[in-house]
């Protein structure tokens, strides 16, 4: 059996360690576009604001492949797949036959139409190439501005920020990290982003990017009219499926690649995971793409053992993001911000602006289905438990969560049993 | 300290705190079911008060640092033989209160032991030690009315069959059983945990006088079953629950007195078990009112018999009174096939200290007087005797044994080996190592996996010890020893003493 | 693989297990020390926690998941699954502090270091030959380690 | 249930001893037999003690010591008197008593019920108690002995005072309901304040009270085909613990 | 009903010994002179301060009177026993055992013996005991209640010849080559405790049983409670009494069979026991619980004689040594192979029992 795996993100790690929970012997390729054993991409940002050194990118040691017996093959690019003949074709004019294979291409940085957006000085910040570049560039660099207000566009900011940069942050929507987190949460992460010196437009976006006569950029124009100077321009918007791979060769993709519940793409051989799959949410039942880290690496290891021979369902994606802005951390679980009118949702929310700490409950027909906190994580895991358990939660315990109690205690016995104490009565 | 009487500064304990090694971790502090111990906010550290301390060690016990030791408390009244400390710290509580002293356990005061002045017997030379370790070696003892001969038959092939029909009996692989501790008096997971243990060491214990719980009567193997005189829990599925049925007539540690299980035991589960409701007292009175005379006794003797259709023995328990001899004597004779006897050291969860520590005498002399009346009277084979009352060692059982007993009944030993103290609070329902108490916090402080462990543990030791005994006079099953005073010689006893107990002083 | 599982029937609730853990990850190996001193001074803690509830409580650690979340959410390497023991383990190195795990693991059994931006987790008390310490130290077996 | 067809075994008792007379029973209703006619029963011991089921029992004659003791189903009808410890530590079913009983009746019960038409002797209904639905009940025609209820954990006694020989004394003896920590008495007529135990007082009925004791009274009536209105034509008082926890502060640790 | 208050004040003794016993099946009479060889083989089992014989067949003429032999400190003793007899017992003859004088035996009591039976008219209290009884309580009286007096042998056509000495001093004393018995056993002593006393030499007899001991009863404490609450009172000084007060207890009274009361004396374990078919199983429990006290505890191999044969036992660990050979009609019992190859080099078959296993062997109608 050989299996090949194409890019080399969490989503291939997930996939060798799954396939070799069920298969210690058959090979495994991983083909990789980038030159540098699999990191973790949200690593760039601590990269970039210099908390860790290049040596500690790496997900897994060293000697992670080789244990695993695993034949890499990065740097390399897949032109093309050849389900037919079940062979992928690289730009290094190889041809790679596979059993099985898996597409965990992740997914490419979203870049909006706006003028003035082609040439130097624009970056998105998905990528180590861009990050390394950004460093060097910090050095000289006194000013530059970050679109999009969401995380991975705060992170940028707030490491460019630590590299002695000027920053200015544009957000379109009217405040910043508007999908993942609601305006409390925001309002206290923007104050803490401001405190620190970081400009946060909310409600406009560039409207044209201007560069002098060499190219490089002046500044940019804002939709509001505000001219601000800056040399550089990082593009953090978001990222879509990059599922061009599986499209050209006739596999069905809808927002991305449409996975079965073991995540078999419309090809029986092949399957797809990570932010490039279109795969459950385990809230909604629905399959959707859900760009988070932890959902890709589940994914690929879900992949990994049913291509190993296994048939174990993907129990589904649950949106969860955890981020810190200058040591205040926050964290958003499952749904946070429920449709308004919809009375089924119930929410209970705490918020302490002395501590800046704020603390929201999503409650839906009787279980907990979200959940932001902010400043006071600690106990984040147990409310993740009813979340993810879609535990059952009665008056004590509603007022034990509400009240930043939550605990195992609080679980139903059977189900505690079970977990703590398996193979007992 | 202040505002309270001043009697409660004549406290029996102080806690001494090594403040060097006293980390201020609490585990004190959530160990101590008397509050003896707590966290002092305005200091910002752990403080006691001595006053509430009642010795029961568990915080010495559980500190992980090693930082506390329990002491007495060092001050002291003037000396006076007579007037000892206790007599005077109790009436300054009388006088406060009107109330009754009430003690716990086994009684604390100096009664002679006559375990302690007897010493038993090896062989040397002219006979063999037997070595337990490799050679057989019985200890299994059958309680039950014996007939007095046996007839048989022999068929054409010449196996033997039995013509006599054999009353029933109860069958101990170590003549030890665990007293009756009803559930309520001690929690349920030690009663899982004694009824483990016995089905572990195949021996039996006593449910006391609370019923047994519905998930214990898969026990029943293991089971005697109690009947007093509050009948709590008492109906026919739990009269033939067990492999015996006792009744219990009188308690060591309070002879002629009634029981009196306090409401805050009553929980949910001893409140179903007895079939009372919750929270109310459960009250023992002292006799069973259907019993004022021996013929009574005959009468429930019989009542037990029938309702169990003849099928398990029926042992009666009395306390060790003057006339144990004879009363035992007519307990026999109104068809009991075990009597229990339990001296005056018998434990109790609550017991008037006047009589736990006035009433009664010591089981040696009670074992040795009836067992003799027992055989003058030619009737010794119809029933077993089991010694009971103060019980601390497998050499007291052996000894007890030889003097005439069966078995014994261990009750306090048995509550020792899973961490009591004896602090003789047990009334309290506090009780902090989480055997005589129901409160859920507590009473998980009896883990039954460890408790059953424990109390096998000890079986098996003090098993083995008798195993080594035994061998060492040349003994090699028990049957042997029961009743073979010769295996004993007195030390230091009246010549009064060594007649009743029937043994020759040491060096004869 | 053997594993701590707590028993909430019979966890007494008094914290022991956590000063023994606390010892047993210390440098002294004293709990005096450890308690009073690294504790304070390098914000040393413990990997278990106790639960409360009325009469209940449960002293918990990391499960060492056969399919941890917190691996899955890991996003610097330091939190894998070790396929030779079958322990999560955690390389404090790599750890940038992005809490995902504590936010992902549901059995609340990752704690933040708290002076530093590292997570503190049950390591099983990997090296020490009498076996995890909370086990040892538990007065109730409440605590134990075995095969399952 | 009396007009189900019922295996019959009829018996006569006399010079029977009990062990072969119950051990007979026994047999017997193991093989289906449900309902007992025995004849010419003179003091034998423990009939129907320790046996359950839907079984009948007619008793002539007097029965022995401790009949229906452990009982848990059973009807007996006793067309006479009874002796000593009727229904003692008696779970369940009904025993009906066409005449007087002795001493200690319904001890320590806790289900069924005791009819008895006439006088009872001492220490009648000790220690009954109750749990959950198991209500046990005792129920004197004529007038009791001393102790009536002593100990009561639970359950009720109805106390009429009305089919007595005994016409000059009170309706019971002293110290009725010492020690009392559950449970009712009822009585019909007054109560003599210097009978009952220490801290307990008559108080009369309400309505939920005679609610009950009409139930009782029916049943009762129709068992013993006595006219049931005219017991009930009677007043009625009551008497109950006046704590669940009567020697509560007895005690000082020493 | 008898109280036997301070009854714990005795002592026993403590001896080892050898034993030998030989009978012949169909009763032809061996000469005294085999027994003394056997038991002269064996004479460093003993120490000299005890040995005896037993004899069957030997009294063929008085063969349904009660042979007793009486030893007494002195004509005195001979006196108040014989008057005690009388009152008893019809007397049909009454002489001196004959006896010649051995210097090795030094003091010896004055010995006689009575051949007798039962009085028709027994005194008043004595009626309602049968025979055996009878006898037994005569036995029990003197030698509890005359002083100087002690009834060593006391069954028909048999005999107990016992006294301090080597047993083949003891055999020159008693001048046994001179008797002729179907069933012989001997016994030699070390008592390592008792004065030289002739009573406490074996064999220990009680009506026709006789009794050589090899061994100490452990259990004698219990056995002599046991024995006590069933109306027999140990004063001997020996262990062995308790075998033949048991053997009477259980065979006689009771009605046990040799082999049950072996089994009494010498229970399988009961590991053993559960491994056993069920109705044995059965029977083997109720006789252990019901005959716990009954059981011989200790080192012990015994030979027991009576009218109908003889059979020899071990203790359940066999503790102590016991062989069985067999010669045509002739079965020998002994503590060594040596003794019987003294009297008999060629055997048919030799075998050593199994632990408790009893050896019963019956003299032929």
């Amino acid at each position: 059996m050989h299996y090949v795996l194409i890019g080399n993100g969490i989503a291939s790690i997930g996939a060798i360690e799954g396939i070799r929970r069920q298969d210690a012997r058959g090979a495994v390729t991983v083909i990789g576009a980038e030159d540098s054993p699999a990191y973790g991409r949200p690593l760039i940002s601590y990269l970039l604001a210099g908390k860790i050194g290049p040596d500690q990118l790496a997900l897994r040691p060293e000697e992670f492949y080789k244990k695993s017996g695993v034949a890499l093959k990065l740097g390399t690019r897949v032109l093309r797949v050849d389900p037919k003949a079940k062979r992928v074709h690289t730009d290094k004019g190889e041809a790679v036959a596979y059993d099985r294979l898996l597409l965990a291409t992740g997914g490419k940085p979203f870049t909006p139409a706006i003028p003035g957006l082609e040439g130097p000085g624009v970056y998105n910040f998905t990528n180590l190439d861009h990050a390394q570049v950004l460093i060097s560039l910090a050095k000289t660099m006194k000013r530059a501005v970050v679109v999009g207000g969401g995380l991975i566009g705060l992170k940028a900011a707030e490491s460019l920020f630590d590299r002695g940069v000027e920053v200015s942050i544009l957000e379109l929507a009217p405040r910043i990290l508007s999908l993942a987190f609601d305006e409390n949460a925001a309002q206290l992460a923007s104050r803490r982003l401001m405190d620190a010196g970081i400009a946060v437009h909310c409600g406009v976006t560039a409207k044209e990017i201007r560069r002098d006569e060499t190219g490089a950029i002046k500044g940019l124009l804002l939709t509001d009219g505000l001219f601000l100077e800056t040399g550089v321009v990082v593009i953090a918007i978001g990222v879509v499926p990059n599922f061009e791979l599986a499209r050209d060769c006739g596999i069905k993709v809808d927002k991305g690649i449409v996975v079965d519940e073991t995540m078999r793409t419309s090809d029986p051989e092949v399957f797809a995971a990570g932010d490039v799959a279109q795969a459950k949410d385990l809230l909604t039942g629905d399959n959707r793409v859900v760009p988070i880290w932890t959902n890709a690496y589940n994914q690929g290891f879900c992949a990994g053992k049913n291509m190993a021979g296994a048939h174990e369902p993907y129990v589904g994606g649950l949106a969860m993001n955890s981020i810190s802005f200058y040591g205040l951390p926050t964290m958003s679980v499952g749904t946070v911000n429920p449709p308004e009118a919809d009375p089924d949702y119930e929410v209970a929310a705490t918020l302490d602006e002395k501590k800046q700490s704020y603390r929201k409950l999503v409650f839906h027909q009787g279980r907990l289905v979200g959940y932001v906190l902010v400043g006071d994580i600690d106990q984040a895991g147990m409310y993740t438990a009813f979340v993810k358990f879609k535990l059952p939660v009665a008056e004590e315990t509603r007022r034990k969560l509400v009240s930043g109690e939550p605990g195992v205690l609080l679980w139903p016995d059977e189900f505690f049993n079970q977990t703590w104490n398996p193979g007992t009565d | 300290m202040l505002f309270r009487p001043v009697n409660n500064n004549y406290h029996d304990f102080v806690i001494d705190r090594d403040k060097d090694r006293c980390i201020n971790c609490k585990v004190c502090v959530r160990q101590c079911s008397y509050e003896a111990h707590y966290w002092d906010e305005n200091r910002q550290r752990v403080m006691h008060d001595n006053s509430k301390c009642v010795g029961c060690h568990r915080c010495e016990a559980l500190c992980p640092t090693a930082a506390l030791t329990i002491r007495k408390n060092p001050s002291e009244f003037r000396d006076n033989a007579l007037w000892r400390p206790v007599f005077l710290k109790n009436i300054y509580k009388q006088a406060d209160t009107g109330a009754v002293l009430l003690g716990a356990m086994g009684s604390p005061v100096d009664i002679p032991c006559y375990w302690d002045h007897l010493l038993l017997d090896a062989s040397q030379v002219t006979n063999p030690s037997i070595d337990p370790l490799r050679e057989p070696m019985e200890l299994k003892t059958f309680l039950g009315s014996k007939p007095r001969s046996l007839e048989f038959a022999t068929a054409r092939d010449g196996s033997r069959r039995l013509k006599t029909k054999m009353p029933p009996q109860i069958e101990l692989r170590y003549p030890i059983m665990f007293s009756a501790m009803s559930l309520g008096s001690i929690n349920y997971n030690l009663h899982l945990a004694m009824a483990r243990a016995a089905e572990e060491t195949g021996i039996c214990y006593n449910t006391g006088e609370g019923g047994l719980h519905k998930t214990l009567y898969r026990y029943g193997p293991n089971t005697i079953v109690q009947v007093a005189s509050g009948r709590f829990g008492v109906h026919r599925d739990y009269i033939n629950a067990g492999v015996g049925i006792e009744i219990k007539i009188g308690q060591g540690a309070k002879p002629g007195i009634g029981g009196h299980l306090p409401g805050e035991k009553i929980t949910a589960m001893v409140a179903e078990t007895r079939m009372i409701p919750l929270g109310s007292d459960a009250i023992s009175p002292a006799p069973h009112h259907d019993i004022y005379s021996i013929e009574d006794l005959l009468q429930l003797i019989y009542a037990l018999k029938e309702t169990s259709e003849y099928r398990l023995p029926v042992s009666v328990k009395v306390a060790a009174v003057h006339n144990v001899a004879a009363i035992v004597s007519g307990i026999v004779r109104a068809g009991a096939d075990i009597v229990a006897i339990d001296g005056v050291r018998g434990g109790t969860g609550a017991a008037p200290c006047m009589i736990r520590d006035n009433v009664g005498i010591p089981i040696e002399l009670a074992i040795a007087s009836v067992d003799q009346r027992l055989r003058d009277e030619g009737i010794r084979s119809q029933a077993s005797i089991v010694a009971a009352g103060g019980i601390r060692c497998s050499a007291d059982a052996v000894k007890a044994i030889a003097l005439g007993a069966d078995a014994v009944y261990i009750g306090t030993a048995a509550l020792v080996a899973v961490g009591c103290t004896l602090c003789a609070r047990c009334y309290t329902g506090k009780c902090p190592w989480g055997i005589a108490t129901n409160d859920p916090k507590l009473a998980k402080r009896q883990n039954p996996d460890l408790a059953a462990r424990k109390l096998a543990n000890l079986i098996r030791a003090w098993g083995h010890e008798m195993e080594e005994m035994l061998g060492g006079m040349g003994l090699n099953s028990i049957e042997s020893l029961r009743g073979n005073r010769d295996k004993l010689r007195a030390v230091g006893l009246s010549r009064e003493e060594m007649d009743i107990l029937g043994v020759k002083h040491a060096g004869n | 693989m053997k594993r701590v599982y707590p028993n909430k029937d019979f966890c007494i609730g008094c914290h022991i297990c956590e000063l023994a853990c606390l010892t047993a990850h210390s440098k002294s190996q004293d709990l005096i020390i450890a308690y009073t001193e690294e504790r304070t001074a390098e914000g040393l803690s413990p990997c278990k926690r106790v639960f409360e509830r009325g009469a209940q409580c449960v002293a918990i650690s990391c499960r060492h998941c056969d399919e941890p979340s917190c691996v899955a959410a890991c996003i610097s390497g330091a939190l894998r699954k070790d396929p030779e023991t079958g322990r999560t383990v955690y390389d404090e190195q790599k750890c940038v502090g992005c809490w995902s795990c504590l936010m992902a693991c549901p059995y609340g059994a990752i704690r933040r270091h708290p002076l530093k931006a590292k997570i503190v987790k049950c390591d099983l008390c990997q090296g020490r030959e009498a076996g995890p310490a909370c086990v040892q130290a538990c007065p109730n077996q409440a605590l134990v380690y075995e095969e399952r | 249930m009396a007009t189900r067809a019922r295996k019959q075994l009829t018996l006569d008792a006399r010079g029977v001893y009990y062990r072969q007379l119950n051990e007979r029973i026994r047999q017997a209703a193991s093989q289906g037999v449900s309902r007992f006619v025995l004849n010419n029963v003179n003091g034998q011991r423990y009939i129907a003690t320790g046996l359950v089921g839907d079984l009948v029992f007619d008793i002539h004659g007097v029965p022995g010591q401790d009949m229906a003791a452990f009982m848990c189903g059973p009807l007996i009808r006793v067309s006479g008197n009874a002796q000593d410890g009727v229904g003692n530590t008696m779970d369940g079913g009904k025993v009906v008593i066409d005449g007087i009983a002795g001493d200690v009746i319904g001890y320590a019960m806790r289900g069924g019920r005791i009819y008895v038409r006439g006088d009872v002797g001492y220490r009648v209904g000790i220690h009954m108690k109750a749990y959950m639905d198991n209500v046990p009940v005792i129920v004197v025609g004529g007038k009791s002995g001393d102790f009536l209820g002593e100990y009561m954990a639970g359950g009720i006694i109805l106390l009429l005072g009305m089919f007595s020989d005994k016409r000059c004394s009170p309706i019971t003896g002293r110290s009725m309901g010492t020690g009392m920590h559950g449970g009712v008495i009822y009585v019909r007529g007054e109560v003599p304040e210097e009978q009952l135990g220490p801290g307990l007082h008559a108080q009369p009925v309400g309505a939920d009270d005679l609610r009950t004791i009409r139930g009782i009274v029916k049943d009762y009536a129709r068992e013993l085909k006595l006219d049931g209105e005219d017991i009930l034509s009677g007043g009625f008082m009551k008497v109950r613990p006046f704590s669940h926890r009567p020697y509560g502060n007895l005690y000082v640790p020493a | 009903m008898k109280a036997a208050h301070r009854d714990f004040d005795f002592q026993k003794d403590i001896s080892g010994c050898g034993i030998f016993g030989v009978i012949h099946k169909k009763r032809g009479l061996l000469p005294g002179e085999m027994p003394i060889r056997a038991m002269a083989c064996m004479h460093d089992r003993g120490n000299g301060l005890g040995a005896g014989y037993a004899a069957y067949g030997i009294y063929p003429e008085f063969a349904d009177k009660y042979a007793f032999h009486l030893m007494c400190d002195d004509e005195a003793g001979v006196d108040a026993a014989e008057q005690l007899l009388r009152r008893f017992f019809d007397v049909a003859e009454s002489e001196p055992i004959p006896t010649r004088r051995v210097p090795a035996v030094r003091k010896p009591p004055v010995v006689w013996r009575y051949f007798v039976s039962p009085k028709k008219d027994r005194p008043a209290g004595y009626r309602s005991l049968d025979e055996l009884d009878y006898v037994v309580s005569v036995v029990m009286r003197i030698n509890t209640r005359v002083p100087g007096a002690f009834v060593f042998s006391s069954g028909k056509n048999m005999g107990a010849f016992k006294g301090v000495g080597f047993p083949e001093d003891i055999a020159e004393f008693y001048r046994l080559e001179e008797y002729s018995a179907f069933i012989w056993t001997g016994h030699n002593r070390f008592p390592t405790n008792t004065p030289g006393w002739w009573g406490g030499a074996h064999p220990f007899t009680l009506l026709d049983w006789s009794i050589v001991h090899n061994g100490e009863i452990s259990s004698y404490g219990i056995n002599r409670r046991y024995l006590c609450e069933n109306d027999y009172e140990c004063t001997l000084m020996t262990d062995t009494e308790v075998v033949a007060y048991l053997l009477d207890l259980l065979i006689r009274k009771h009605g046990l069979s040799k082999q049950m009361a072996a089994k009494v004396f010498a229970p399988p374990f009961w590991d053993e026991i559960e491994r056993m078919p069920k109705a044995e199983a059965e029977a083997m429990r109720a006789l252990r619980i019901t005959y716990g006290s009954a059981m011989l505890n200790g080192p012990f191999a015994i030979l027991v004689a009576d009218n109908s044969g003889l059979f020899g036992l071990n203790d359940r660990i066999k503790l102590r040594p016991l062989l069985v050979a067999e010669k045509d009609d002739m079965v020998f019992m002994s503590s060594e192979e040596s003794a019987v190859r003294e009297v008999c080099p060629e055997l048919d078959r030799v075998w050593m029992p199994k632990a408790g296993e009893p050896v019963i062997v019956n003299l032929e109608a």
